[in-house]
Order: C-alpha cells, then structure tokens, then sequence
C-alpha cells in the first residue's frame, strides 16, 4: 500500500518536472513616470503623497486594531467564558464564540454592514452596501477620512462578532445550539444594526458627532455593545430560566486559568476596540489607550478590594471580573475623558458590578450564568452615564469646542445620554423577547433535561473536551 | 465492619452524601472513575473518526461502617441515588477485618 | 548560609555606590543644522521627509505583521497540533514548533534566505546575502520600496518558520527528535528555499510580479508554504507508517481547548500572514485582511455544515479545522480576489477539506495523524487552483491592467497556477523522499515501539506537561 | 418570579422608547477652511503634515507595542510562571502578576511616572508629571520627538508593570498575598522609579542618549528591567528562605503547557519591549526587531543544546528558558548590535543561565523557586556587558558617530556598562533588602507553614484552579 | 460472588475489555491508577532537578462476577493482558458479600 | 493475604512509601481521591457564590501483602504519615483469597 502510493508520487512528480521546459519571459515593460511639474502641480502632489502618507499610519493601527478585537472574541471571550462553565459544557460555550466568528461575518458581508451603516433612515441604514457593494479601498468620509472605507467595514465587524458572543454568558449550559444560531443571526439584524445605526451610522438618531437628534456620546459601544448585549442577556436568562440544580448544586468554574487567559487576553485585545474606534493612529487614539488601561486597572481593584473587605480575601476571578467590568464602562467614555477620570469611571464600575453580581443577583434570583448582564449590562449602563459626566472638550471638542460632559459645563449632555441609554435597553428587551418567542416556536430554545445533565459537548456536538 | 462501595451517577452524588451523613455515617472517600455496564454510552467523532465511549463517568464512594450500620447506608444511598433509569450504578458490601486511625492509632469500630 | 548571602551582598552594593563618586559629564554638543535651501531643494526634502513617513506607517505594520506570522507557530500551531495528540505525546508536539523558531531563524541568518531571495538562478538564489550581508535598513525595491530590506526579510523569516512547522502534523506521536531536527534543517535548503525563490524571489520561474516564466499568482505562500508542506507531510506520513494502534484503538484528541486556543490565534496571525504579504499597510493590505476573514469564516460554516448533515451535530473541532483549511485556501488569493469570491473558496475548502479528512483519508489509510495534508495540501491546492479562477484586476492590477484570474478574462491562468501547483507537489515530493532516505539511513526516523507506547515526552525529552 | 421580571422589563422598554417622540436636530455649522497661503506658507503647512503623518505611523507602532508589553505581563509571564509551580498555587501565582497590572498602573498614574521621567536630580525625577499633568497629545522631544508624550507614558508603564512582576519568580508559593502588594508599592517608588530615570530620564545619571555622567548603553531595560528584578529576587528568595520541602520534595512544573503559552507570549511580545524602544517606526526598530530574535532562537539552542550535550535529551522547558534567557540578554543591546552579534549573545546567555540555573544554583542551595534570578538576574548582567562589547555605530550612532563598543573602538564602553550594573545591583539589593525588612516588621512576608502546606490559592485566595 | 481487581498496562485496556465482554462480563468500573513495584521508572529533569518517577500510569479495572465467572474472567484478562515485561500488572481476587443494583433494588447475583 | 488500604494526607506520600519499601514492600497502586470525614474543609467564593468544600485531596495506597507483613506494614505507615492532626487519615485491612501476576501467571505470595 505504501510501496505504491510512493510510486505514484515519485511518478506525478518526476511528469511535472518535465513541464518546465521551455517557454519564453516576457518581462512587462516598465512604465515611466514622467515628472515635469509647474511648483503648484508639485505642491499638489506632494499634499496627494502626505496623505497617503498618513493613511499608512492610520491604516497599520487600524488593522492592527480589528485584528485585537477578533482576539477578544477568540480565543479571548471564548476561553473567559469557557473556563467558568462546568468541564461537560467547555466546548460547548467556546463553540458559542466561535461560531459566531463564522457567521455573522458571512451575514455582515451580505446584508447587516448596509443595514448599519447605510444611510437609510435615523433608526437603521439602507441597502446600499448590500454583498459590500461599493465598499472599497478609498475612504468614506463620512465615518473615517485616512482609511480605507473597507478597513473601516471590518473593524466594525469585528465588533459585530463580539457583542452577541457576550450575551452567551446568560444561557450558558442549557441553551440548544440550532436555536443559539437562529437567535443570534436575527439578534444581530433586529437589535444590533438598528442600534449601531442610530448611534454611529449617517443619520442615526443618536449620532454625537454627525448632530443626531439626542447625541449620545458612545465612543466605542457602551450603548451599542454593552447594554444591547447585557439587557439581552438578562432577557435570555429569565425566558430561559434557571440551569438544572441552580443554586443549590455547586457549579463552580472548572478551570480559572482559562478564564484568566481570557481575560487577560480581553484586556489587551480592548486597546484595539477603544483606542481603534478613533478611527486613526491619533493622539485621541493614544488618549483612548490610556483611558482603557486606567479603566481596567482601577476597576480591578474595586472588586478585588470590595472582596476583601468583605470576605477577607481577594480572589483572581474577581480581580480579572472586575478588570472586565472596567473595560465595559470605560469603553464609551475612553475618547472622551482623561486619565484621571477614567481612574473614577474604572472604580465606580469595579464596585458597582460587584455588588450587582453578588449580592443584588442573589437576591433576585434569576440565573445569568456567566453574569453577562450583572457585567456588561450593569457596567455599560453605569460607563455610559459616566461618559455624559467626565467627558471633557479639551480630550474630544466634538461639540465644536463646546462644552461636553457635566463637569466640563454640560449638564444636559447627561439627560442626552440617559436617552441613549433607555433606547438601547428599550431595544434590547422588546427584540431579543420577540426574538427569543420566535425561536422557541420553531425549534425550542432549551435542550432536554437528560441532555443538561449529560452535558452539551457530548449531546450538541459529539465531542469530549479532555480525554485520556 | 464492612466496606459499603457504591458507583452512582455523578448528578447524584451531593444527594447521597447528604443522606448518608444524615444517618450518621460521616468518613468516606471519593474517587473519580468511568464505569461500563449496560448503559449504553455515545458516539464522538473526531475528524471523521468515530468512537463509541462506553466508559461514563461515575463517581465511586467508599466508606467503612460498624456492621449494625450497613443496611442503613444502603437504604440511604438507594433512596438518594435512584433515578430509575439504567446505568444508576451498583454497591457491594464487603468484609473489613481492620480499621485504623492513623492520628491516633485507634482501631476497630472506634477508629471509623 | 542565608546570613553569609546577605552579607556578601550588602557589601558589594556599598561598594558599587562608591563608584558614582565624582566624574565630569560632556555633553555631546547639539548637531545644528543649516536650512537654507531654495523651493526646488525643499521640495526635493520633503519629498524625501514624505517617502519616510509613508515607509513609517508601512514599517509600523509589517513589523506588526511579522510578530503576528511568529505568533501563528507559536503558540498557535503548536497548540493546535499539541490539543490534537495523546497525552503522553504533547511536550513533544509542542517541542517540534518551538525548536523550529530557534533552528530555522539561526539557518536563515547564515545561509537560506540567501538561498530564497538572494539572485541567483530561476530555481534558486545566490549567495550574496549570506550571514545577512547587505540587509539593512534601507529598502530593497526588488521586493519592498517602502520598508527597510531587513524588515522583508524577518517577515519572510516567520513563513519559512511555520512552514516546515506544519509538516509535523503528519508524523506526530512517533518521529524521533533527532530525525526531525535534520529532516528539517535539509528541508529548508532543498525545498523551501527554491521553491520561495522560484515564487517570489527575484528572476524565479514562477515570479508573477517580475515576469517570470509560468506567472504563478500566489499571494501569501499557497504554493511556497502549504502546498510544499502538505505534499511533504504526506510523504513522511507515507513513509513512516501508521501510528502503532492505528486505527482500531481510539486516539481522540487529548485536549480539544488547547486545539481551540492555537487555532484561534492561527485565525488572528494569519491576518499577519495575508495583509502583511502585501508589504505595506496599503488598501491591498486592508483587502487581504478581509479577504482572510471571509474566507475563514466561510469555511468553518463549510466544515462545521457538512458535519452537521451527515452526522446530525457540528463539532466544534470540525469549526476550527474549517476555519483554518480556509484561511490554507484563501492564502495564495488573499491579494488578487474580492470578498465574495473570497466566501467562495472558503466554502469549497471546507467542504472539500472535510470530504478529503473524514472520507478520503480513512479510505486510502495513510496514517497522517494531525491532517497536515488534508488540511495544507488539500486547501493549498485548491486554494492556488482557485486564485486563478477569481483573481480580479480591480482588486490587483498586476498584470498592468490586463485581466488576471479566469473570471477576469484570462483563462489561461489557471493553466499557469497549474504549472505552479504542480512544480511545488514534485518538489516537495521528491526533496521529501531523498530527504527521508537520508535521514533514516543515518539515524531512523522513527523511535522504537516502546518508546512510542511510553510516549515521546518521557522517551525523547525526558519530562511530563501535567503533574500532580 | 420570572413572569414579574419580564413584565417590568417590557414596561420600562415601551417607556423609553416613547422618548424619541420630537425634538428638532441642530447640524454643528462645518469649518471652512480657508487655503490661500502662499508657497513658503504651504511648504511650511506641508512640513507639518508631513511630521503628523510620520508621527502617525509612530503612533501606531508604539501603540502596537505598548498592547505587546502588557502581553508579556498578561497572560505571558502569569503563565510561564503559573505552569511551572504546583497546583495548589498557580492562582496565587497568576494573581501576583495580575495584580501587578492594576496597582502599578494606578501607582504610575499618580506619582511614579513623574519620579522616573520629571526632570528632577541625576538619580530621581521631580514632580511636574504627578497625576500626569502636562502628560498630553504633544510629544515631549526630550523623550520621542514623533510619538505623544502619553504614548511615551503608557509604553513605559508596561515595563513598570512586568518589572516588579519578574520578581515573583524568587519567591513563589510562599509570599503572603498583602505583604506582597506593600512590597511592589514600595520597590516600585524606592528601585524602580530611581533606576528608569538614572538611565532613561532626562538627566539621569547613566542616561547615555543625554550625555549622563557614565553613559550606560541599554536599549529597552537590561539594567532597569532585568537586573533590577533578578537581583531583588534573589534577595527576597534568600529573605524568606527555602519551600517547605525543597529541594528533597519533588516539585515538578504542573502543567508545562501553560508555561510554553506563556514562554511564547512573551517571546511575541518582547518585539514591543525591544523594537519598541525605539520609539518610532524607524529602521532601526527592525533592527532591534530583527536582534530579538536572533537572540531568542541562539539562546533557546544554546540551553537545550547544553542539556542534550549533558542529559542525552533536550527538554521543551529547557529550550523555552533558553528562549527567554536569550530575550533578557538581548533586551539592553537590541538597538546597537547587528544580528551576528545579536547570535552570540544570545548563544552566550542560552549556556551561561542554563549552568546557572541547573548547576550553580543547586550547589549554593538558595530557592529561586522559578530562577527569576537565574534567568533575569544573570541573563540581564551578560546582556549589559555584551552590550559594551558588541555595540556598533554602524546600527546606531548615538555617540555622535563615534565607535561605540569595545569592537566597534570604545573599550572604555564595557567600563561604563561595570558601573551601569554595579548601581543597578546595589540599588537592587539595598533597596529590596530594607523593603523586605519593613514589610515583615509590618504584616510578615511568609505565610504560615500549614497554608503553605495547604497552597496560596484555598488559603490566601479562597478559590481553586481546576474543579470537577 | 467474588470481586476481581486487575491493574494492567493502559496500552491493553481496549484489549481486555474485549476479551471479558466476550466470556460475557459487562459490568465493570475503571480506575487510573499510579502503580509501583518492580517496573523501573524513568529519569525526569526540570531546569537541572532530577526526579525519578516510578510511580506509572496503569488502569484499574474492578468488577464483581458470579463465583462461576471467576477463572474464566482471570483467563481472559491474562490472555488479553500479558506482554511477558515487567510491569504487566497483577489481579487479586477477594470475596464479596452483597451487591445490589440501585435501579431496581435487585440483591445478590442478579445484580452484577 | 491481605489488602491494606491507606488513606493519607498527601504531603506525607513520598515519607510513607519510603517507609514501606524499607521494610520490604515494593508493590503498591495509588490513587488521588478526594476525602470526607471530620476534617473540616474550607470555603471558597467564586463571583459571590460560596461553596463549602469538605472534599479534600487525599492519596490513597492499596497494596496486597503476605499475612506475616501486615503488621510491620500498618506500622511503617503509622510511624510515616502520623501529623497528630485531624485528616491524617485511616489504614483498613482485608483479606484476599487469590494474587496472580499477569506477567507470568506466577500465583498465589509468590505474585506479590
Ligand atoms: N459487575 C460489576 N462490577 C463492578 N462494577 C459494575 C458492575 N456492573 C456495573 N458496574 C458499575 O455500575 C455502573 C452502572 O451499571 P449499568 O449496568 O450501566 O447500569 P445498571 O446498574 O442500572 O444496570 C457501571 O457503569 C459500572 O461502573
Ligand atoms: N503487592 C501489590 N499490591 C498492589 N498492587 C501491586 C502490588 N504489586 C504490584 N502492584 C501493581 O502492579 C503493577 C505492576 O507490578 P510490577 O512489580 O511493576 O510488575 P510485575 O507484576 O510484572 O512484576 C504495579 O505498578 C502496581 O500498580
Ligand atoms: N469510614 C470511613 N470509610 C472510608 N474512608 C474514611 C472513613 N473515615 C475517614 N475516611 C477517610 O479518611 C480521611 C480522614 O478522615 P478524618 O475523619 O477527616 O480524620 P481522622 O481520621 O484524623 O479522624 C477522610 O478524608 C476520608 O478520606
């Protein structure tokens, strides 16, 4: 058997050595670029180079920048995620991920970047874009003037991706992954393109920069990302109902490393979401980075402190917790605010969020496994209302040098951004419900009971994360 | 003495040491292990290559009680860990001759 | 003993302090520079001062991109081979990626980048730059205008690292360390280095962009990486024989996480890997990356689809392996086609990959054990015969504006990617098998049986990765 | 109950979407840019864009590498440290790390910033940047002309982050939690601050790009990362003394995976940290690129040749210490030596750390439980030395075009790299020996025998790793 | 009824549980075990410290069969299990008093 | 012959085994099980939700010994594994009826 597919290939190879033979090279003429140029012809050019100069630069961040937000995807969310469910539901949850790496790309590129960034009408885009049509390598203009509108289309899909994974949190271990896919292809059309329309695309309602009717500052998705996926997460999670045996059995996480992996990963991928959505390798961008770094740092130490002081212990996961908590709420804020504030934003959200997911969660009762609500929901919420506080003209004068937040001498820009807020959660609640009765209808959201004990690795997809 | 060692089904386990120490019986260990019987286990494919796993999980306790307390613990663990369904596991009664405290050297019933 | 320690330290630090005693500082005096040149001569400067600014951003990414292509071996295919195996085997797997980091970075320093992109012949370079003679920090336009030549060639370093790295999918779990060692070092000379050159380097025969004989289009390494790779894999996993046990005893994989891990950051490298190939942080840049995303995600819906026909469930390592046969697929095309035809290929690699792995293979019988050709071979072929379908003008005009690919109007060059495909198989075919003759006539290539059963971790490298 | 969630979320969410109702939309009036400059004036304005596009290329490079240093920290050095202690310990161990990136951000934010970099005295810098004032968009030519100064800020905090982080290698699994955060507050403000701004800062003592008194070459931290951190650590291992159980216990990695994921995730990250500091997107970044790793790959040999030479076998942990060894050793010459030179030393440092560790260390008997000073310690001082030895003005003239190191025609170069090391090994061992002192005067820096028995992560932290 | 304990090289697991299933011995619960005796171990070596491993991975299989069944089952996993190295393992044979199975409460023989 | 079973602390595995191979015991099977008994456990939090953990790590040795050892055997271990604490753990001991080792069928003490 060997012996003769060894021949066969010795034979195909020495037949296509023999193709090499002989033919002629016909070296392309090179084209000469004449340079007879008036000063002014020169001085135009020079300006054409300049800036494609500069879009070298915005455009080396820019892709950097949507590589890092896949990474917080996959592996990042997947393994935070995957490391906090039991060994039986691992591969089930990473696949959450990375399935939707797969297909809401495929669904972006068909019909949802039209739907959001279209210009249609204040609440979701036109067809314009439709298969990406006309989405190239020059700039667009009215989203980001130094890159190509193509760069642009792909780090917003990058976003995209992750906002739905986030809401896999909620249903962890229990939901069918047929109807998983059905939920998240409709989630994204009827909840999120709306949203990132209204806020960031020409026209929307929300639009801060392009004068939309109540500007909400989001500067990389508090309202867009956060609070769609964290309100839909608390929506899931109560439809859903409790996992088998919550909260009486032990459902501790199966391996913290994981988790720490991913979180960590999180954060360093979250410089791309925030100091990206500058849209250019800007000293805003810079401003954004450090805003981030400030904001998961501080946070950090609010949850990890809050443990302490009440348990007498930090603990890792809640130290990474409360570093994923900052990221979200200083995600709408990072262009908008100062180091010393993003400091204030990070703590605020690292406390509140640890009070939401272990005391106001008990209390209440319901089971948002992974606490993708108590985190996103809650710290969105809380950063986005922030934002309307902290940010300052001197960071961002998108108001034309006005003032912008409350302390800069805007309080109304709070009221602005309550509106936002409402919207999204308003978005969020009534679509992902008619969404999640949809699917329920045709296929069922919830797997069988002897499924959920025996595990979904096995019973949705056949496969045993760790063997012998 | 006798050594009682049931393998049930993992779900079940909080369930059975609760019973059982309700009886009052308290010292056991746990082991991890994967038991074949007539519970038909599950096809993984792995790049095309098909498996059938006919190795499940179970949980095995072992525990050593005075004579007058076996059929307690049997009831009790029978009682926790019935599910009806095929695969709810087994226990087996042995003889133990001797049982030692290693902290302080106690033996016979006292030392269980 | 703690005490004597401490001692003899303190005393040292106390005398070092001394040192700083008293020493006149000259500052260097300031370079003061004249400006007084005429337009003609500030226009001449700024054109210059423009080009560096350009090459900076250009520079910014290809030095992203080259960390982004190492980060694709390791961790990530040494994670995703190392998930794949047995237990007793996965130091070893990982120890095969990460020695290739070291071995082959030293061999191209002194000798094979020489080989691979130094003058010489059609087939293969010359020797100017050995030991890296003359590659520095100005561009080399040959091959990159806007980066400095030493810049290219570290990026080129990552690919010829990850290539043979690839290799060691086929004869996992059985090769001895030694073996592989020399296998690889003769491999680089006598197969990856001309086939680089006849692809990419300058006068090779198949150099498309500098008209070589038989334009092969291949962007980012469809022929030069996976094509030679794969075919290799094959021949070594032909050559070696079955794993023993294989296949009646179950060898599932041993950690599918860790599989996960390495293949997501496969995924993000590979944006490294295509857009990078564009050598400049350009639109073409900003096409190949998302040419990458599509067609990876197309492919895991390809894959993970097939499987959930035939076997009623996707799986999660059937997403994963889809995802990176498409990203194999998309990588000779990554430059040339547009997003839609990128969801093409990928949804053919995928499903052509997963016939090929889960049918063909387990018909003919070899024992590859990780896939290396199902998943290289097979979708860089298909990748490379597929460019010449879809390859588009508007995307890249290389061919001064004529047409490119099949669809564009140029059906001739699918003949052309044919000869290209076909020259990479016999090349690795037959460079593989004298290779392989050498090598087991000096030293065997495969551990003996017991040291297979004990596993190659203990037996080749004298450790375990988990202990208690 | 679930009922009553839901029926509140609707009612809110019809609530806010009653909002929208009207309010009239206010377009901000665009900017009209007047352009009827003459021809000095728009070669002037030219020459500006012209900076800014040079300076965005920067930007996106140091943003890059400011998101790869962070890497190195988290997950990098968190895993290869947290893989290689037991199992009952590595949450305590990744949480040493992980805590590292909040406090030390926080720290820097408020005052360590401003000691390393205010102007201050040749030995510690003022108080201008407290809280980070003035730190903003522009760049502050004393540090990097073509980057913000907040980028040059965030870029240096990550080394501050990972520096105190190397120590924890000296005295894992058994350090008390608290006391280890008071340790690295301090070491942070009485080791590191002094000894970034001796070299770095302006007017540092050592600061060789300044004219400082003993001009000490080193590039992106030999003396100020590595030296610093291996010595303190073996100080603190000495300080608190062996395991319980070392050296007669066996206490073998438990899981070598994890350390190879982070072994490489630092080796991908160092580019930042190296090509990095160079602050720019310049040639001589690819230099220092291109030097890492060579550096890596000849050390990685050198320490798994060494123990094939001596145990008939080479490991994969070996051969990833290697790699990491090679890293520190290259770290303070990347900028100034070519990549033959960048072989050697790493050759160098692959042999010497690897006789340090495995031979040297046993015999003086002291527990460095993960070598931090075997492999920083050592590997940084042959770095620095080799620095003197090997540094070329051909790569980098930054004494005026003067020769540079000892081959280059400066032997007076290594003297002052002696002096560079001695002040970095005698403010490391004061320092970290009057710290310690105060710590356990305080709080105790050692857990008590039956937690240590019982492992840091029940008994300091509350949580295991790995649970059913 | 008796219960029979084999610890055998994990490379011949699959092999002896085919051999039992077909002498018709179903139930059966296993266990991965560390074993030590006369097999040599192996020399490990992390950054220079020396361990010598001789604890090695072995399986455990532990079924209870009727008293008729005993000989057969011994036949079998010696068959299946025997390469003739050292380190092939050992079965040891004990007495059982009671088995029950918890599904249905079924005592003695009829259990297994 | 009889089977001794310990359970013992895990820290104390690598003294006991010495112990026992002093005194002439060479063969043994270890398993890593988790114990209940009197030895309180420990509680620990994960995002608010608190588990009291009374499983502890244990390590447990089964080793078969001719009858003549059995004392010296239990008193190695006793003397090697003793901390005086709560959780140092239990030795038991039963009798086995038959010992054969797979490699060349040898049966009986001469298997051991
Ligand atoms: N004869 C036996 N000896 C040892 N263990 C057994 C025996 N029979 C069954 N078991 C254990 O009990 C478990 C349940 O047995 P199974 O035959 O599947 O179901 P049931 O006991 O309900 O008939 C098995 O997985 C195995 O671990
Ligand atoms: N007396 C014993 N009691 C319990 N288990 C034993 C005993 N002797 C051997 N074993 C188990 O059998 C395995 C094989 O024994 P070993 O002495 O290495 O080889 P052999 O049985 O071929 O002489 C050991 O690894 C151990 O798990
Ligand atoms: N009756 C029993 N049967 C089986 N194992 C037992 C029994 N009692 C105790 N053990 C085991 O012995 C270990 C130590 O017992 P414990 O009651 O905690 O301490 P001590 O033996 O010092 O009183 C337990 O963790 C458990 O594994």
């Amino acid at each position: 058997m060997r012996r003769l597919w060894m021949v066969l290939l010795l034979a195909l190879s020495l037949g296509s050595l023999g193709a090499v033979a002989a033919r002629s090279a016909v070296v392309p003429g090179l084209a000469v670029r004449s340079a007879t140029a008036s000063v002014a012809g020169q001085l135009a050019q020079l300006e054409r180079q300049v800036n494609q100069a500069r879009n070298r630069g915005d455009n080396a961040w820019m892709l950097t920048s949507a590589a890092l937000v896949l990474l917080m995807t996959g592996p990042g969310l997947a393994l935070f995620y995957g490391g906090l469910v039991r060994k039986k539901n691992v591969l089930a949850t990473l696949m959450q991920s990375f399935s939707l790496m797969a297909i809401i790309t495929v669904l972006w590129a068909l019909l949802t970047f039209s739907l959001a960034f279209g210009q249609g009408t204040a609440f979701l885009g036109g067809f314009e874009y439709l298969f990406l049509h006309g989405v190239g390598g020059a700039a667009n203009p009215a989203y980001a003037g130094s890159i190509p509108f193509e760069t642009y289309m792909v780090f917003q899909l990058m976003f995209a991706i992750i906002t739905p994974a986030l809401i896999c949190g909620a249903f962890a271990e229990r939901m069918k992954f047929s109807a998983m896919v059905v939920f998240m292809v409709l989630w994204s059309v009827v909840v999120y393109a709306p949203m990132a329309h209204m806020v960031w695309g020409e026209g929307g309602l929300l639009n801060a920069a392009q004068g939309g009717v109540f500007p909400t500052l989001d500067f990389a998705g508090g309202t867009v990302v956060h609070i769609t996926s964290g309100v839909s997460a608390l929506v899931t999670a109560l439809y859903l109902g409790r996992r088998l045996g919550y909260p009486e059995e032990p459902m501790p996480p199966h391996n913290v490393v994981l988790s720490f992996i991913g979180a960590c990963l999180l954060w360093v991928g979250w410089f791309g979401f925030n100091a990206g959505s500058a849209l250019a390798a800007s000293p805003l961008a810079t401003s954004a980075f450090v805003a981030t770094q400030f904001g998961a740092a501080a946070a950090a130490i609010g949850w990890a402190g809050a443990e302490w002081m009440r348990n007498g212990r930090p603990s890792l996961l809640g130290a990474v917790s409360g570093a994923v908590a900052g990221l979200v709420a200083i995600t709408p804020a990072s262009g908008f605010v100062g180091p010393m504030s993003a400091l204030v934003i990070g703590l605020v959200a690292g406390i509140v969020c640890y009070l939401m997911v272990t005391k106001v969660k008990a209390r209440l009762g319901y089971d948002d496994s992974l606490d993708a609500f108590g985190v996103h929901g809650v710290g969105g919420t809380v950063g986005a209302l922030l934002t309307g506080v902290f940010a300052a003209r001197a960071v961002n004068p998108i108001f034309n040098q006005q003032p912008v937040g409350l302390i800069d001498g805007h309080p109304a820009q709070v009221l602005d951004q309550m509106v936002g807020v409402a919207i999204a959660w308003a978005l969020a609640i009534v679509g992902t419900f008619i969404i999640l009765k949809i699917v329920d209808g045709i296929i069922g959201v919830r797997v069988p009971p002897e499924h959920e004990v025996q595990g979904l690795d096995i019973t949705q997809h056949g496969e045993e994360a760790y063997n012998l | 003495m006798k050594k009682i060692e049931a393998i049930i089904q993992p779900s079940r386990f909080e369930a059975v040491k609760g019973a059982l120490q309700e009886i009052g019986v308290q010292g056991m260990t746990i082991l991890e292990v994967r038991g074949h019987g007539r519970q038909k286990g599950h096809t993984e494919v792995y790049r095309g290559s098909e498996y059938t796993v006919d190795l499940l999980p179970k949980i095995k306790l072992e525990m050593v009680v005075p004579d007058r307390l076996v059929e307690a613990a049997v009831q009790a663990i029978l009682k926790a860990a019935k599910t009806g369904k095929i695969g709810d596991g087994k226990i087996f009664v042995s003889s133990i001759e001797e049982a030692i405290r290693i902290r302080n050297e106690e033996r016979g019933e006292a030392a269980l």
